[in-house]
């Protein structure tokens, strides 16, 4: 199993949206920067899970990736509320 | 209502892949006791259509992704575009997803009647100077 | 033989979805729209992320449940979200 | 994990990294996002251990319930509760309320509500607030006594009325000191005049309409 090969560059991916969360200060580029974490944490939760061979942490994979999206809907609602008022 | 059953259990099954007795029967018992919202039966024309748009947009998308990374779009424009008026909110909700998941369009808004508010993107000017 | 082939189609997707996760995400640091940046971010986070997920089917098929889930999931949430934060970010800034 | 686990000590390194993030953010919305995430690399972490029911919970759990809290937390605590009299606001600034928000949000652009002395006031308020993460929300009351009373319960932070002999159109009254001296250095005494009031706890709770009197324990003039 190669899994370091796939693993390595997507953590190396998943650095460019950690440094623009720190870096700019609108709320909805962090927001959107955010966005990419959670979608790229998931994935590579599936992709671990997957080489493997662990069925327990595929499961919670796609479950995070439903979950974390859900999070961020809402976060997104109350950040526009806050911006009306 | 039997739709929301088989999109229930489908999502069951994908879940846990697991076809002992007591696991299709905790399935059917959640899918059944699961408050539903009650919709309007909606046309199964318009279903069947709106599915092969969804696997026709797949191959499109992937296009255009490409289109983006060989040619750089610059400009952006927020056009209103006209989709078939529909009303169930199955339907306006495919829509969304269907000019949303296409990366050069964003649908922003939902007018009534049909109307969506769209982001665009298309290749700007200057792009044909660099290529 | 055919195994080789499907282990290097399987990395060919996988690279394929790499590329464009580093492609999109690459703009998020530049000083552009938006919306543009949620352009290239739906060109990353959903079609780079199914390449990868389709990478592993071809890979390894004994996982595919999970993985058909994991496809349907990215695709709506995702999309979704795309046009939530683009509704959301937009409304705070015109009235009309 | 047959082969090395150095990549997840490399990903740990963004735990401590995220949550130096989260403390060091001086605007709490800031902080929600980046909690959320903290929450994203703490569920990876976890699942790349092998700990799926830990990373299961940090996601649904730390994650979703903890914004969702911190979120409705933040949003109803950060405020300024204005009480005003009714017949003293223009009509379309009562429309700002957050029980009319999303709608008539389009008056705000008339000429003539702007130039009114009282959305003056409130535009000054608002930017002088947003500096200290505030929102200012007007609670409109129909007389003066229940505006007063609303004030000595403590279900307003401060009050604003037509000032009567003073200098500046409008006076402020507030039974917080820190608001105080936020108002008292940023905005100029010629727009307002500010008074602080002391509540005592006792008083708010068992207040009787008729001992006011006693219930002012100190009142300072700007």
């Amino acid at each position: 199993m190669h899994s370091n090969i796939i693993i390595i560059p997507m953590m190396v991916a998943l650095l460019i949206p950690f440094y623009e969360a720190y870096r700019d200060d609108n709320v909805w580029q962090k927001l959107l920067a955010f966005s990419s974490i959670a979608c790229k944490t998931a994935l590579i939760t599936l992709v671990a899970s997957v080489l493997r061979d662990d069925w327990m942490i595929g499961v919670v994979g796609v479950l995070i990736l439903s979950v974390g999206n859900a999070g961020l809907m809402l976060l997104a609602h109350i950040v526009k509320r806050v911006n009306e008022a | 209502m039997i739709g929301h059953l088989i999109l229930r259990l489908t999502l069951w099954f994908l879940l846990t892949s697991d076809f002992s007795l007591a696991n299709i029967t905790i399935g059917v018992a959640v899918a059944l006791l699961l408050p539903r919202s009650y919709t309007s039966p909606e046309v199964w024309e318009d279903w069947l259509k709106a599915l092969w748009k969804v696997v026709a947009v797949i191959p499109t998308a992937y296009m255009e992704a490409f289109e983006m990374i060989l040619h750089p779009h610059h400009h952006e424009e927020i056009v209103m575009e006209r989709v078939h008026p529909r009303r169930t909110p199955g339907l306006v909700f495919l829509d969304v997803f269907l000019i949303t998941f296409t990366p050069k369009t964003i649908a922003i808004k939902h007018h009534k009647y049909g109307w969506y508010k769209v982001h665009r993107l298309h290749k700007g000017d200057d792009s044909c100077t660099r290529t | 033989m055919t195994e080789n082939i499907t282990s290097f189609v399987g990395y060919a997707f996988i690279a394929l979805g790499i590329f464009l996760w580093f492609w999109g995400t690459s703009f998020l640091p530049r000083k552009r729209s938006l919306l543009f940046k949620l352009h290239t971010l739906s060109v990353s986070d959903i079609l780079g992320s199914i390449a990868i997920i389709i990478g592993l089917l071809v890979k390894l098929p004994s996982e595919w449940p999970l993985l058909i889930l994991a496809i349907f999931s990215l695709a709506i949430w995702n999309t979704i979200l795309g046009y939530v934060l683009a509704y959301c970010s937009s409304a705070g800034v015109d009235h009309e | 994990m047959s082969n090395g686990s150095f990549y997840i000590d490399a990903i740990a390194l963004l735990l401590p990294l995220s949550a130096a993030m989260v403390v060091t953010q001086a605007n709490p919305y800031y902080s929600l996002i980046t909690r959320g995430i903290l929450g994203a690399v703490a569920a990876l972490i976890y699942t790349l251990l092998g700990a799926a029911d830990v990373a299961l919970t940090e996601a649904l759990v730390g994650t979703l319930l903890a914004i969702a809290l911190y979120a409705v937390a933040v949003r109803s605590s950060l405020v300024m509760r204005l009480g005003v009299l009714q017949d003293e606001v223009p009509k379309n600034a009562a429309t700002s309320t957050p029980d009319h928000a999303g709608e008539g949000t389009g008056n705000r652009t008339d000429d003539e509500a702007i130039a009114h002395p009282f959305n003056q006031l409130l535009t000054e308020l608002r930017t002088l607030f947003n500096q200290y993460h505030l929102r200012v929300e007007l609670v409109p009351y129909d007389n003066p006594q229940l505006l007063h009373q609303a004030l000595l319960q403590k279900d307003i932070h401060a009050t604003c009325v037509h000032a009567s002999i003073a200098a500046a159109p409008y006076q402020l009254t507030t039974r917080v000191r820190r608001l105080y001296e936020i108002l008292q250095a940023g905005l100029s005494p010629d727009l307002i005049q500010l008074n602080h009031v002391t509540v005592s706890d006792a008083a708010a709770s068992h207040y009787q309409p008729s001992d006011i009197g006693s219930v002012l324990v100190g009142e300072e003039k700007s």
